[in-house]
């Protein structure tokens, strides 16, 4: 593999993991090269974005490297979030908010277990708009906290009550039975192959 | 058995007439309607067979045709009473309003295909859910809630199950207990010469999961392909009789 | 403003909009500077990002400008399990959205009518991802639902605008196209023959 693909294809890692971030056994197994080999490589996409024409820059926390905006350009991220037509919630909130509006009363880890990644940080979002509150604790140990909507959600949605809520697409099913038909075709490809042999 | 999943891999009958009228290299402006017709009501045939919902529109289309049909073996002598030439202007083909169907439905077929190729050129790229800005929210701004509807919602609930759907492989696949379609065939085989070489189609389907079934229709259509075993059926919709071949 | 900073908070903001992706005017609005001025910024911001040794690359859908990863590097992304990949679309859907696209706005009975079968399934679908949309009502009894695509749609094909959607084609000269479908009724069918002997 070529040094810039490699710089390259790090750069685009950093870009698609998002505010998860990546760490380093992970970029080392999706370019298929040795951990070690990688620092020199993160080192120079580090020193890169410290330009002062660079928008972001990498950091690293708990071993996981991801892009964050500048502070000093923070004055900037805030007039953004004031710009008509920008939306109050963040893509990780409106996922949240939708999973507890369609399961409540659902806890934090049942959230994560849909969502696939941590939910702290949605959830106190959506508690500091009043979207979302505690209704009560989960039996069994740990006695976690059970989440659901408030009335303020309702308001905010122009609905009369969670009866009201949009019933889910079917294909959300849909999916499932696509699986099964491409379990049909592959097996059938097979018996094909097996034909031909 | 309800395969009606996209088994039958039709988009309705106007997709399974246009797929007639390639096969058989036939000008679509000219459609020999006694070919076509005999070739599409034996496809719906089939897929009776296969026990298949047949949609009411093929039902539809196939009276349709049929309709053409007649009109076009309508007795040739009246004619003769017209002028030649009046008739060739006045007289209306009666494949007219099929054809016109069939060449509009064709066009957005070709749309789609197009847009198959844009999506899955669209596919190699990646991007990145839009940062949470929510710590640049000044403190009075946070308890509103503004330009987020319903539908907005309704995506990202939409969002998060094809998220799932995409983790899902990994961890389903390998438990999956894959029977291979020669140990199915010889299975069947093998029941059949337990009683005395002859058994009902349906019999053979009895363990109900759907890997079993498919693998097992598939080891059937194998089987009559190589000869081993035959098929054979009195009447449209009574029971199907699996007979084992010599061998 | 330095143009250094300028061209800072562009690619910062680029980032931060991810796939929602930013339009010029908000670009301009935020740095507080007129939009025509932006031209040169973005340009070179665009050309920084084409060296093969840079990841993303900027692209303009539906008229917002946005980061994607590079087509040619996509084998490395699809190893990271957690990046979901585009969900594809069924051919149901695929030709409901072709004619819709061609023709909004348009009502459900006259897309049936195009395709010879019902359509409901597909539409719901293809609402629910956001694909299309209630656009208005048709005049005359029953008022039926027009339907029309969204800036999703665009998003979804990559495209500028419904402009760049490629002219329907008059006259189609159809290859011999070779469907599974075929396959398996010439299986079935060869089988029924082989029975009638």
């Amino acid at each position: 593999m070529e040094r810039n693909e490699i710089k390259a294809v790090i750069e685009g890692l950093l870009f698609v993991s998002g505010d998860e971030g990546i760490d380093r056994k992970q970029i080392a197994q999706v370019l298929e090269i040795d951990v070690k080999e990688l620092d020199p490589f993160i080192d120079e996409l580090k020193k890169s974005y410290e330009a002062s024409d660079r928008g972001m820059s990498i950091v690293e926390y708990a071993g996981s490297l991801q892009f964050v905006t500048k502070p000093e350009h923070a004055v900037f991220y805030e007039r953004l979030v004031e710009t008509p037509g920008h939306s109050t919630l963040s893509q990780a909130a409106l996922e949240t908010l939708a999973i507890i509006a369609y399961k409540q009363p659902i806890t934090r880890s049942e959230i994560e277990e849909v969502r696939g990644v941590k939910t702290e940080k949605p959830l106190q979002t959506l508690s500091a708009k009043g979207l979302v509150k505690e209704v009560g604790r989960a039996e069994g140990t740990g006695r976690a906290i059970l989440y659901g909507t408030t009335k303020a959600f309702l308001e905010h949605f122009g609905l009369q009550s969670l009866k009201e809520l949009p019933p889910l697409p079917e294909n959300i099913q849909e999916e499932s039975v696509e699986q099964e038909a491409d379990l049909f075709f592959s097996k059938f490809q097979e018996s094909l192959t097996v034909e031909d042999q | 058995m309800q395969y009606s999943v996209k088994l039958d891999g039709f988009e309705g009958p106007l997709d399974l007439l246009l797929h007639l009228i390639q096969t058989y290299e036939v000008d679509i402006y000219d459609i020999p309607v006694a070919i076509i017709t005999e070739q599409y009501l034996q496809y719906i045939h089939t897929m009776k067979e296969l026990k298949l919902d047949v949609a009411s529109e093929y039902l539809v289309m196939a009276a349709t045709l049929l309709a053409i049909k007649s009109k076009m073996l309508l007795p040739k002598h009246e004619e003769e009473l017209f002028d030649h030439q009046m008739e060739l202007e006045m007289e209306e083909d009666p494949r007219d309003e099929l054809v016109r169907r069939l060449v509009e439905y064709r066009k957005y077929k070709h749309a789609a295909d197009e847009l198959k190729e844009r999506e899955s050129a669209r596919s190699l790229i990646y991007t990145r859910q839009p940062a949470d800005l929510s710590p640049f929210e000044k403190e009075e701004k946070e308890k509103q809630v503004t330009n987020v509807t319903l539908y907005d919602m309704l995506q990202a609930m939409q969002r998060v199950f094809q998220e799932k759907v995409a983790r899902a492989p990994k961890q389903t696949t390998i438990e999956r207990q894959e029977i291979p379609i020669e140990t199915r065939m010889e299975q069947i085989k093998n029941s059949l010469l337990s009683v005395g070489g002859r058994k009902k189609f349906t019999e053979l389907f009895e363990k109900g999961t759907k890997e079993h079934v498919v693998v097992t229709f598939l080891a059937i259509l194998e089987l009559m392909k190589v000869k081993s075993i035959n098929c054979e059926q009195k009447d449209h919709f009574s029971e199907i009789y699996i007979t084992m071949l010599e061998e």
